[in-house]
């Protein structure tokens, strides 16, 4: 890698590293404002971001193989359609 | 003993002086080898321990149901074997049956590879799974475990007086192993064929292993986090399932068939992969429909996650839920009849060699056809709800399970053993045991069918009387289908010793397993293997290198 | 190249083969690892749906401070570690191993944190069991949120653990020199483990911590 | 010899003939395809066996016709035991309303029933044909599974709530009553008898039962001795809602949503009181987990039933 491309590298982690603490304070933040129905919904949407950008930047998906790609979704396709199926039976009872 | 009547030329030609059975010897040159080959073949000998072993607690309660009372065993002592049949046969043999002994001595061989991708995890799988499986001998030996293989809760959490811990620690470590052999052979597969090996001319018992690799990789891990919580649960009083802790019993039993559906097409699956193989071999003919086939093994795969509530039809499911797992479950039935009518196609205007691996394809395929059909039946949902936890229920998952998996182990064994070896089995004393197999199989679990639909409940250690006649003749199939397993266990033995060398090529099949060496080198090829052909290419020449 | 000596393993052919191999291999992991936590996920999910004041009045039993700190210093550790394989990318082995010592330590702070809330509870008559005792409303269901609570972190802290071990051996291996710019493999995959484990929890604090604040 | 060799149970409820002839569908179907391919196999097996030892078959090509006729026609036959099954699952489900309503309780090892005159049985089933009549299911420890196989009819009955199924028999005679949720070491002891009589007959067994109150009696008893009224009054100055009229009402709850006070709601709400709070009170129920057992459970909900509908009140 050039020196270049590197310092370039390091500098986005900083940054990533940065936008997770800012909104880890967020999330916690907004957890004491009343937005009603929202409040979980607006959690899990920074977790799902926050999460997002650890694996893109920091598990270097952003760099990765379509295959590997393909694996790290396909675990969390499969929990998200675990997840609704068994809904199905709990929410229709 | 007869010896096969035709030796072919390549018999009379002689073993390599280097393979892999006598690279090195002892006992360590064994237990740490990395070796695939040696490895599916500590697995053989301890899948094979483990085999005997649940059929011979599946005999001792055959005994006892011979009659309508309980009077061999007590009831506590029954329900105690049928508990150790259940959960040796489905954890310790049919799931790493074919996958972790075929599959693992094969998958490199046919896609011409020299190892797996990760030789060190493969040994690791091995000792994590006999770890699991001393675990679950230990609770046995100790007084055994009564939950039945499914665990449900609350009885496995709560109320059960046996060895519930341990065995659920046995079962938990024994998934390891299985999701070890899964991420291995999809790596292998992915990454490790030879050039010029596409994915349309891999043999379709790597496409089925690829499938069943998925399943072990996506669904076990639900098995292990659900056996964690029933210990935690059953140790320290940590609520989840049991209502006495504000839990729901049922939430247990939809984590356990997330993994415990899909597993059955973790034992089926494989099977499929070694029909697939033996068909066109003796058919001398390339299979028919291969496309269909291979993308009907990741059709099954996949659906296999989508159909699990069909065993909570009358569990107190939302009758909603009920009819979205109907549906979906009616959906498998179509991979499994193109699988079905695409290998009978496969025989039309072929020329069909008699050979035993054959006879126990065509054994499957029939069985399979069967235990299929009856499926149909149980995802059906008035006919669940009249069957469920009946015999009819028993006697379909062994027409899948015993009828299918065993069917197609026995014949991908008898199919590749003088590639495992270099020695040929003795074919008259083979036919004669698939024979046996096949009567004693279907004297068992046929009548079980009617037995369940006149409504005689599974795991009863002691029934009405009008049940008895049928119940005398699934014990009198048992014992035959016994004898059936003991002949190949005492031939193969025989033949390690006594057995004829095989030659590379014995069945003049197609593969690359085929064109090293019978045994094969540690490395596995002498040469850079490298595929210009289609899988099963049987109008033309095997063309090497 | 003698550091490099072995790293090639005999069944693959070139280094970019194994280093896609090891990368599918780890990914594949890690897949199994997701519905390993999920069938944790689906439980909290089927009850918190169910019993949904009894889960916001127990989670009020957490401490948010040390939440907020503890998931600020997981964060840390995934920076670190990200540093960690940069360096070894680069061939700096001796910022490699402060690097990976800085995570390990974060980690062990993040454990420690977590004791300390352990001990807490403990304190609190909040561990499910026997002697389980809640005062606010639905103790029964705020047990469940207990156990699953109990159950998730240990299972974090559990996989943390592992983590650390994996640290270890990796700042040993490199301290050995074993890695280089073109061989670092190894770190790369534990360090791929590791930024999983703070993404389980990036999911765990909201899901835990944060019910119902309001 | 048939005597000793049943090959086919009885037919004793309005279910079992529908479910029986979806199943001889089904037999049909699966005979049809099970003589064809055994039948393929064997013919192709025999006529294409090898007679040389050149013989070279002709290539059979992929044949997409083919491909798709044999997926269509099992997807048609599924879709047809699919739509057929569905629909009867969904008359099985749905208990009319007028049934005979029974209450039973599963335990290890043993059925405990009570019918609405009060009368108690165990591991016995007195039932009159030709009435519907529903069984409502608790279970006091592990899941069971209540099994009438000359019915057609199984439900689990799971600890924590109730779960209910119906029937109508039309035959009169004694059937197996059979537990097929593997329940401990006597589950093949967990069984009873299920007698179907004339209407007449259940009346005269019923009153030959003589000496028990109606369920509705006991409960209304127990829930004077637990001393519920104390709170649950009619007044408005009560600490409780009052509970006139509750049963198949929308109830309002604190939380803003509204549910349907069913059995499960007031199961719900005797043994966890805070986790649906109704809209104006406060949560100061204690729970009667553990205290109360499912027999008491089912007589107290009987009770608050017969307390009948009274018009629309607004709870506070």
């Amino acid at each position: 890698m050039d020196p270049h491309a590197a310092a370039a590298q390091r500098k986005t982690y900083f940054l990533v590293f940065g936008a997770l603490l800012l909104l880890t304070l967020v999330t916690t933040g907004v957890a004491f404002i009343n937005l009603g129905p929202l409040n979980t919904p607006v959690a899990l949407a920074i977790a799902m971001t926050k999460a997002a950008l650890v694996m893109i930047y920091f598990m270097h998906l952003r760099h990765s193989t379509f295959l590997a790609r393909v694996f790290a979704g396909a675990g969390l396709i499969w929990l998200l359609h675990f997840i609704t199926f068994t809904l199905s039976d709990y929410l229709t009872r | 003993m007869s010896v096969i009547a035709e030796t072919t030329v390549a018999a009379r030609a002689r073993p390599p002086r280097r393979h892999y059975l006598n690279v090195n010897y002892g006992v360590r040159s064994w237990l740490l080898t990395v070796d695939h080959k040696r490895i599916a073949l500590l697995y053989l000998v301890s899948v094979t321990l483990f085999f005997f072993l649940g059929g011979a607690a599946a005999v001792m309660f055959r005994l006892e149901l011979l009659t309508p009372q309980s009077d061999l065993f007590e009831a506590e002592t029954y329900n105690k074997l049928f508990t150790l049949h259940g959960l040796v046969m489905i954890f310790f043999f049919l799931i790493p049956a074919i996958p972790a002994v075929l599959g693992n001595f094969l998958v490199p061989l046919m896609i011409g590879a020299r190892d797996l991708a990760f030789p060190k995890l493969n040994l690791l799988s091995w000792y994590v799974f006999i770890i699991g499986g001393i675990f679950t001998l230990i609770a046995a030996i100790m007084g055994g475990v009564d939950t039945g293989w499914t665990f449900y809760t609350p009885y496995s959490s709560t109320y059960s007086n046996s060895y519930v811990a341990l065995t659920v620690t046995g079962a938990f470590i024994t998934g390891f192993s299985s999701i070890l052999t899964g991420l291995n052979f999809i790596v292998t597969i992915h990454k490790m064929r030879a050039p010029g090996m596409t994915w349309l001319r891999l043999p379709l018992f790597i496409w089925s292993h690829y499938a069943t690799s998925l399943i072990m990789v996506l669904g076990t891990p639900v098995l292990a986090i659900s056996l964690v919580l029933v210990a935690l649960e059953r140790l320290f009083q940590f609520g989840i399932f049991d209502p006495r802790y504000g839990g729901d019993p049922v939430l247990f039993q939809h984590l356990f068939w997330f993994y415990s559906h899909p597993a059955v097409y973790i034992m089926i699956l494989p099977a499929m992969g070694v029909v697939s193989e033996i068909v066109p071999c003796f058919s001398r003919k390339r299979i028919f429909g291969y496309t269909f086939i291979a993308f009907s093994s990741l059709a099954i795969a996949i659906l296999g996650f989508f159909v699990w509530g069909h065993h909570l039809f009358v569990s107190s499911q939302s009758v909603y839920a009920g009819l979205v797992f109907s549906f979906l479950s009616m959906l498998v039935a179509i991979p499994s009849a193109i699988k079905v009518f695409n290998w009978t196609a496969t025989l039309y205007k072929g020329s069909i060699v008699y050979r035993t691996p054959l006879f126990y394809a065509l054994g499957f395929i029939g069985l399979f056809t069967i235990g299929g059909l009856t499926g149909i039946f149980v995802a059906t949902l008035p006919i669940d709800v009249h069957v469920h936890d009946t015999y009819f229920i028993v006697a379909h998952f062994h027409y899948i399970m015993v009828g299918g998996t065993i069917m197609g182990y026995l014949g991908g064994l008898h199919f590749w053993w003088p590639k495992i070896t270099g020695k040929l089995y003795p074919e008259g004393w083979a036919r004669f045991s698939a024979l046996v197999i096949f009567v004693g199989f279907n004297l068992t679990f046929f009548p079980q069918f009617i037995l369940g639909y006149l409504g005689m409940p599974r795991r009863y250690a002691a029934y009405p009387d009008e049940f008895q006649v049928l119940n005398v003749m699934s014990s009198a199939g048992a014992s035959i289908l016994g004898i059936g397993y003991l002949i190949p266990l005492i031939y193969f033995f025989w033949s390690m010793r006594y057995g004829p060398y095989a030659g590379a090529n014995p069945w003049d099949a197609r593969g690359l397993e085929w064109t090293t060496a019978s045994p094969p080198p540690t490395d596995n090829f002498d040469y850079k293997p490298r595929v210009s052909q289609s899988a099963y290419a049987y109008e033309e020449e095997q063309k090497v290198g | 190249m003698a550091e490099i000596h072995g790293a090639l393993a005999h069944q693959f052919d070139d280094p970019e083969q194994q280093v896609e191999a090891s990368t599918l291999g780890m990914w594949t992991f890690l897949a199994t690892e997701i519905l390993f936590f999920g069938g944790l996920f689906v439980a909290y999910i089927v009850y918190r749906l169910s019993y949904p004041q009894a889960f916001a009045a127990a989670s009020h039993h957490l401490d948010i401070l040390l939440g907020t700190v503890n998931t600020g210093i997981l964060i840390g550790s995934s920076l670190t570690m990200v540093l960690a394989v940069y360096s070894a990318q680069m061939g700096r082995s001796r910022s490699q191993i402060l690097f990976l010592a800085a995570t390990l330590a974060l980690g062990l702070a993040f454990l420690g944190i977590k004791g300390v809330e352990y001990q807490h509870k403990f304190h609190e008559h909040l561990v499910p069991g026997a002697g389980f005792q809640f005062s606010d409303a639905d103790p029964r269901h705020a047990a469940i949120f207990f156990s699953l609570y109990f159950g998730m972190t240990g299972m974090h802290a559990f996989h943390m653990v592992i983590g650390a071990g994996l640290l270890i051996w990796m700042a040993l291996r490199a301290w050995r020199g074993e890695f280089s710019a073109s061989y670092y493999t190894p770190v790369e995959m534990v360090g791929l483990y590791w930024h999983f484990v703070d993404v389980v929890w990036i999911f765990l604090f909201p899901l835990l911590y944060l019910i119902g604040r309001h | 010899m048939f005597e000793d060799l049943p090959l086919f149970p009885l037919q004793a409820s309005t279910f079992a003939g529908q479910v029986d002839a979806l199943y001889f569908f089904l037999v049909a179907m699966a005979t049809f395809f099970v003589v064809l391919i055994f039948g393929t196999v064997i013919y192709f097996t025999a006529k294409y066996r090898r007679r040389s030892e050149t013989e070279r078959p002709p290539p059979i090509h992929i044949d997409m016709r083919l491909e798709i006729l044999w997926s269509i026609i099992p997807l048609i036959l599924a879709m047809i035991s699919f739509g057929w099954g569905a629909s009867l699952f969904v008359h099985m489900s749905q208990a009319p309303e007028d049934a005979l309503e029974l209450r039973a309780v599963g335990r290890q090892w043993m059925w405990k029933l009570q019918h609405p005159s009060g009368a108690r049985e165990i591991n016995q089933m007195h039932i009159p044909v030709g009435k519907p009549i529903k069984v409502i299911l608790a279970s006091e420890d592990v899941v069971h599974s209540f099994y009438v196989p000359a019915f057609r009819i199984k439900m689990d009955v799971v600890p924590g709530r109730y779960t209910a199924t119906w029937f109508e028999a039309n035959r009169e005679g004694e059937f197996h009553l059979f537990c097929t949720e593997y329940c401990g070491t006597q589950h093949s002891g967990m069984i009873g008898r299920v007698v179907a009589m004339k209407p007449v007959d259940y009346q005269r067994w019923l009153t030959s039962q003589a000496g028990e109150e109606p369920i509705a009696v006991s409960g209304e008893r127990l829930f004077q001795q637990l001393r519920c009224e104390s709170c649950h009054q009619t007044t408005s100055t009560a600490q409780g809602p009052a509970l006139t009229g509750l049963f198949g009402r929308q109830v309002k709850l604190e939380s803003g949503e509204s549910v349907l006070a069913d059995e499960a709601y007031i199961r719900d709400s005797i043994l966890n009181p805070h986790n649906k709070i109704v809209a104006g009170y406060r949560p100061i129920m204690p729970t009667y987990q553990g205290q109360i057992s499912e027999d008491a459970l089912h007589q107290i909900i009987v009770y608050l039933r017969t307390l009948g509908r009274a018009p629309e009140k607004n709870p506070s």
